[in-house]
């Protein structure tokens, strides 16, 4: 089983304020990992130092080869997509425009038509809305804009960080169905979620982080049980 | 260390020599910035001037005493602020005589007052402003148009009979507008009507909307007043708009080599009054000279503006040696006053203040423009 | 004294940037500090020159007329960003720039002259140590408190219960005030009121003072308008390329110092 | 009632060279949050180059355009390299003074260079006036209104329908998803730098042919009008920044046709009040600083 990403020893600090301590994770390739924890446990700080985003110390592989201090667009080039936090979508473009946006390294060529449609069917909503701006959109088509942006660059790691928020329980039920449909076809997902409940039922693995630090992780069916889960989010 | 000796040394060897006097003027004017155009030419004639005193020997004044020139130059860019502060630092530096310049208005207008306070001779090269207050300590060299312009008016009447007289002037330059404000008020006297009165800005780039205005009043003559980057661009847009009408200027502007070089000769036959100044002019071999060496010293052709600084550092050496003195400032502004009928490049100088500063016989010649840099005198 | 000129610019230019300070406090990137000043510099000439008020009354009412023109440009703007307020105020310098321009009773584009000297050097610094006084008082304050909370984050200020409209409008009119001041005390040491003095490009200067040295602390401005006042003077030993100098310096100095010269300790 | 219409082509013609140095302004702001203050040199740049490629290599009027819009473009990428770059992101003030700074230096290093009086800029396109009626316009003037309409539809097509127009639009927006996506923001904020000199230089060319000089002092008055433009169209489309920009030339036009130019400035920085007062935005775009 090949290891798509690892990550080691992982600091992240804004100024003097430290928001990642010692982190360390793996993605094997054809996995859905969670990361998981409480607001400001430095989950989103994680995947954006992953991303080049934000500076960061410690060891960041992808298929054995570093990326720490890689420019962000290139990074994406090596096959990295990113559904970020609150979707993010470019609002005054339509929906077209940001399938290209999504494709933009790949370049929009033949084969490109061919993705738009692929997308299109995996979410049939966007194909009426194709030339609408993406800012007029409702919040579940976002998020499945947001997924298909994301999609279209055929990426072989998916980073999404909190998918279900702001959607409605329904919306989350069918979305998360969406993302083992696309697991199913090999692509590997790291995904941030507060929703532990239900990443945990998706996930093969999981790590908790606690402000900052890895506090536990392991497979879905033993972080469900332990206390540790229910202490950081009963606060028991 | 080593330093430090050499100037031990020199400090001893210096009295062996017969002290060597100077006489030092503080000469400030616009160099940089958007008034640089007039500036930097007059700082260009008052360094001549000053190389020329010196190598000729320096300054011998009526006591015996000789002195060597020396000028110390201050740019005030184009701010009131530091017209004022360089003429303050000035009048604090008890070895500066007198300040030659400055020619912007927008310098001269301030510092008239304080060098009345500070006690310190100031003298024009070029600046028109109307001065509201007088003072015994300012004076101007360059002709002004309240003399000027009434006089080149009532040439233009007598020649050309003119009746419709359109103006488009700069409100930015005191000099300029002032001129402007004077044509329209001696109208009724002088016998022409003002079919056009238009103002515009330093920096513009566009007259057409004025323009288009003076085409449609059917004005014979059209007074133009503006600095050279402005007055050239009236020039051609009113070719471009097919307005043909005699142009009349003041300050000679229309002989300027540089205003014929952007309108490509269009300011010919136009009309202005003006100290003297050409480049050549075989009953003036003084001009002939310091043309020569101009463009040897500065590369380019000398303009009325270098003649003015010439002419300044001139007429303040002739007053040095009538007060034989390098530091008394009091006895060098009375000599001053007994400059009678100088004679200069641009014409003669006579001052007695009070009442004003004003050159009393600075030169008027209302000509005509007939080619780059020469012009003919209307009798 | 050869360098009392700019010591006394410099002395003014601080007392200006400083009333700009206390005006950003709160927020607007003010670039009508010039017309504030000009205006101050306009009344208070008018009253000494033609009316013959002794020059503390002229200064006072200066300082007033800055306070009011602040106050109800504060008002104006209230509902504004940082940058477009500040753009706001560009508009309100330059228009009053062309107004002097075209009023003949105070000179017109011919500017007021024959204002009597009055300022002198011990003079403006003691204005100067007053204004750090007062900005030093100012920081420390309830306004100056709610002032930055008004520039961080005007919807927590808000539900904070500060009023909002009152603290910009104020602060606005505290700093417009110190800026008439400097323009009355420039007024009379030029001894000439021109309109050119008020337009975009002088006030652009002043913001460049504050930002420069460093816009959290009032030490900043000081710093800022005592060093790019004197810096030009240094730089006429060239003086052809003085100005060239002066603008590779300021892009260098303030690349290197973005957060300004002068930070607060917290933010070193 | 012809001095109107006179009037109004007089405006139009003046409006569209505003338009095209303020859209420069309004690209650079709104992809990269920067106040580029140097941008008035850019198109002073673009006249000196006119100058230069008139005397030392050809009098082709292409030439000529080609030879002011490079000259500008280098020196737009050297102020990006050394005084943009190293800021960008900053809070608004700091590029806004590093370009300050620069600005100053380009005038006065052009001053140095070409004088201080303006330069002749001998003329490349034959002055024919053409009349309709009692209007006049001479061919010049047509061919700057021509380059600043072309400049902006092209701007315009670019920004709707190429690929790295869209990539602009999307740093524009959120430049750390845009890099997400595979976006070199660095290499867009070059383009953008590059593509708004190149306008300047345009700008700065066919001004400086039409008023046949060019000179240090010559971006001044004009960065600040097109700056004024860029402000009360609001930065988000183009379209409004070319209004604005036409509209501003037939007012000042008109104040000066009838009532007195020296209000005239005073036209667009009262409307710039009016309008920031009702609509704090802009009229067309939002500004988010």
């Amino acid at each position: 089983m090949s290891l798509l990403l690892r990550v080691k020893d992982l600091e992240v600090s804004y100024g003097a304020v430290p928001a990642v301590k010692r982190v360390a994770l793996e993605v094997p390739a054809g996995e859905i990992r969670a990361i998981l924890g409480a607001n400001g446990a430095g989950k989103s700080s994680t995947i954006k130092a992953i991303l080049g985003l934000v500076k960061a110390r410690g060891t960041i592989e992808l298929e054995g080869r570093p990326i720490h201090g890689v420019p962000t667009h290139r990074i994406h080039q090596l096959g990295v997509a990113w559904v970020p936090e609150g979707r993010q979508l470019f609002s005054t473009l339509t929906v077209h425009e940001n399938l290209e946006m999504g494709a933009f390294a790949r370049g929009d060529g033949p084969r490109f038509a061919s993705r738009v449609d692929e997308m299109f069917t995996l979410f049939p909503r966007l194909r009426e809305r194709r030339g609408q701006l993406a800012g007029s959109l409702s919040g579940g088509e976002q998020q499945m804009l947001a997924i298909a942006r994301a999609l279209i660059s055929e990426p072989r790691l998916l980073i999404m960080d909190e998918p279900s928020l702001g959607l409605a329980p329904k919306v989350v039920q069918s979305l998360f169905e969406q993302i083992q449909a696309i697991n199913a076809r090999g692509l590997s997902i790291l995904m941030v979620e507060q929703n532990a409940r239900q990443a945990l039922k998706i996930a093969h693995y999981a790590y908790l982080l606690e402000v900052g630090r890895l506090a536990a992780e392991g497979t879905s069916a033993a972080l469900m049980a332990s206390e540790d889960v229910q202490r950081v989010y009963l606060g028991g | 260390m080593k330093r430090f000796v050499l100037a031990a040394l020199m400090v001893v060897a210096v009295p062996a020599v017969a002290q060597e006097k100077v006489v030092h003027f503080s000469s400030i004017n616009g160099q940089t910035g958007q008034s640089a155009a007039y500036g930097s030419k007059v700082i260009e004639g008052v360094n001549l001037a000053a190389k020329a005193i010196n190598d000729a020997g320096g300054v011998a004044d009526r006591c015996g005493g000789k002195y060597k020139v020396k000028v110390t130059t201050g740019d005030m860019a184009n701010s009131r602020e530091q017209a004022v502060s360089l003429l303050r630092q000035a009048a604090a530096d008890s070895t500066v005589l007198a300040v030659v310049g400055p020619s912007p208005s927008t310098g001269y207008v301030p510092m008239v007052p304080v060098a009345g306070q500070l006690k310190i001779p100031v003298i024009a090269t070029g600046s028109a402003a109307p001065i509201k207050e007088w003072n015994p300590w300012a004076f101007r060299l360059n002709t002004t148009s309240k003399v000027a312009a009434p006089g080149m008016m009532k040439t233009l009447k007598a020649k050309l009979d003119i009746k419709h007289v359109a103006l488009i002037y700069d409100v930015t330059q005191d000099g300029q507008r002032g001129e402007a404000e004077l044509i329209r008020n001696s109208a009724k006297e002088i016998g022409y009507d003002v079919a056009a009165f238009e103002a515009f800005r330093a920096g513009d780039n566009d007259f057409r909307p004025q323009l288009s205005k003076i085409k449609a009043s059917k004005a014979d003559a059209i007074g133009i007043y503006g600095a050279t980057p402005e007055l050239a661009k009236v020039v051609n847009q009113m070719a471009e708009l097919g307005i043909k009408a005699n142009i009349v200027t003041g300050f000679g502007t229309f002989n300027d080599p540089v205003v014929w070089d952007l309108t490509e000769g269009k300011v010919k036959g136009g009309y202005s009054w003006s100290a003297y100044f050409a480049l050549e002019d075989p009953a003036r071999p003084d001009i002939a000279k310091m043309v020569q060496i101009y463009k040897k010293e500065y590369g380019h052709d000398p303009t009325l503006y270098s003649f003015y600084g010439w002419d300044a550092l001139n007429v303040y050496v002739e007053a040095a040696k009538r007060a034989c003195t390098a530091t008394d400032r009091e006895k060098f502004r009375q000599a001053l006053n007994t400059i009678e009928n100088f004679p200069t490049l641009s014409g003669k100088a006579t001052f007695k203040n009070p009442p004003d500063g004003e050159n009393l016989s600075a030169a008027v010649i209302v000509n005509q423009t007939t080619g780059r840099g020469t012009f003919e005198a209307l009798k | 004294m050869f360098w009392t000129p700019v010591l006394i610019t410099a002395g003014i230019n601080s007392i200006i940037a400083l009333g700009l300070y206390i005006t950003m406090s709160s927020g607007p990137l003010s670039v009508a500090h010039a017309a504030l000043a000009g205006m101050g510099g306009y009344l208070g000439a008018v009253l000494t020159t033609n009316f013959g008020w002794p020059f503390a009354l002229a200064i006072l009412a200066g300082v007033l007329l800055g306070l009011v023109t602040g106050m109800l440009l504060g008002l104006l703007i209230v509902r504004m960003n940082e940058l477009v307020a500040g753009l706001t105020t560009l508009g309100f310098g330059e228009t009053m720039a062309v107004i002097a321009f075209n009023i003949d009773y105070i000179g017109g584009a011919n500017a007021f002259t024959g204002i009597p000297l009055r300022t002198t050097l011990p003079l403006v610094y003691a204005v100067l140590a007053v204004i750090l006084f007062v900005a030093w008082r100012y920081d420390h304050s309830r306004l100056g408190y709610a002032a930055r909370a008004t520039r961080d984050s005007p919807v927590t200020a808000d539900a904070m219960g500060i009023n909002i409209t009152w603290v910009k409008s104020i602060t606005f009119g505290i700093g417009a005030a110190i800026a008439a001041l400097g323009g009355v005390l420039r007024a009379h040491y030029i001894l000439v009121q021109g309109p050119e003095d008020m337009g975009f490009f002088i006030s652009v200067g002043f913001l460049i003072f504050v930002v420069f040295g460093g816009s959290y602390v009032f030490w900043g401005p000081l710093f800022g308008a005592m060093t790019l006042t004197i810096l030009p003077e240094l730089l006429r030993f060239s003086t052809k390329d003085r100005f060239i100098i002066y603008g590779v310096l300021l892009t260098v100095m303030v690349i290197l110092r973005p957060q300004g010269f002068i930070t607060r300790r917290s933010m070193r | 009632m012809d001095l109107f219409f006179q009037q109004v082509l007089n405006g139009l013609m003046i409006g569209s060279t505003y338009a095209v140095v303020a859209l420069g302004f309004s690209l650079v702001f709104s992809v990269m949050r920067v106040v580029n203050m140097a941008h008035p040199e850019f198109f002073m740049a673009g006249a000196f180059g006119a100058y230069l490629t008139i005397r030392y290599v050809t009098t082709n009027f292409f030439g000529v355009l080609a030879g002011g819009m490079l000259v500008a473009a280098i020196v737009g990428l050297v102020v990006e390299r050394l005084a943009i770059r190293p800021v960008r992101g900053r809070y608004v003030m700091i590029p806004f003074i590093a370009t300050s700074g620069v600005g100053i230096a380009l005038q006065h290093l052009a001053e140095r260079v070409f004088g201080s009086d303006p330069v002749a800029i001998p003329p490349v396109v034959p002055t024919v006036s053409y009349t309709l009626g009692p209007l006049s316009v001479t061919r010049m003037q047509l061919v700057t209104f021509a380059i600043a309409a072309i400049l902006m539809l092209g701007l315009r097509y670019y920004v709707r329908n190429t690929k790295w127009g869209r990539a602009t639009r999307a740093v524009a927006e959120r430049p750390d998803v845009a890099a997400a996506f595979g976006v070199d923001v660095n290499f867009v904020s070059r383009l953008t730098i590059g593509i708004s000199a190149l306008m300047a230089g345009a700008a700065g060319v066919s001004i400086g042919i039409l008023y046949t000089s060019a000179w240090a002092f010559m971006g001044l008055l004009y960065g600040l009008k097109s700056f004024v433009c860029m402000l009360v169209a609001g930065n988000r489309h183009i379209e409004g920044v070319m209004a604005i920009g036409l509209l501003l030339g037939v007012l000042e036009a008109l104040v000066s046709g009838y009532i007195t130019s020296t209000l005239r400035d005073a036209v667009a920085f009262g409307v710039l009040v009016v309008v920031l007062v009702f609509k704090p935005n802009g009229l067309f775009g939002s500004y988010s600083v």
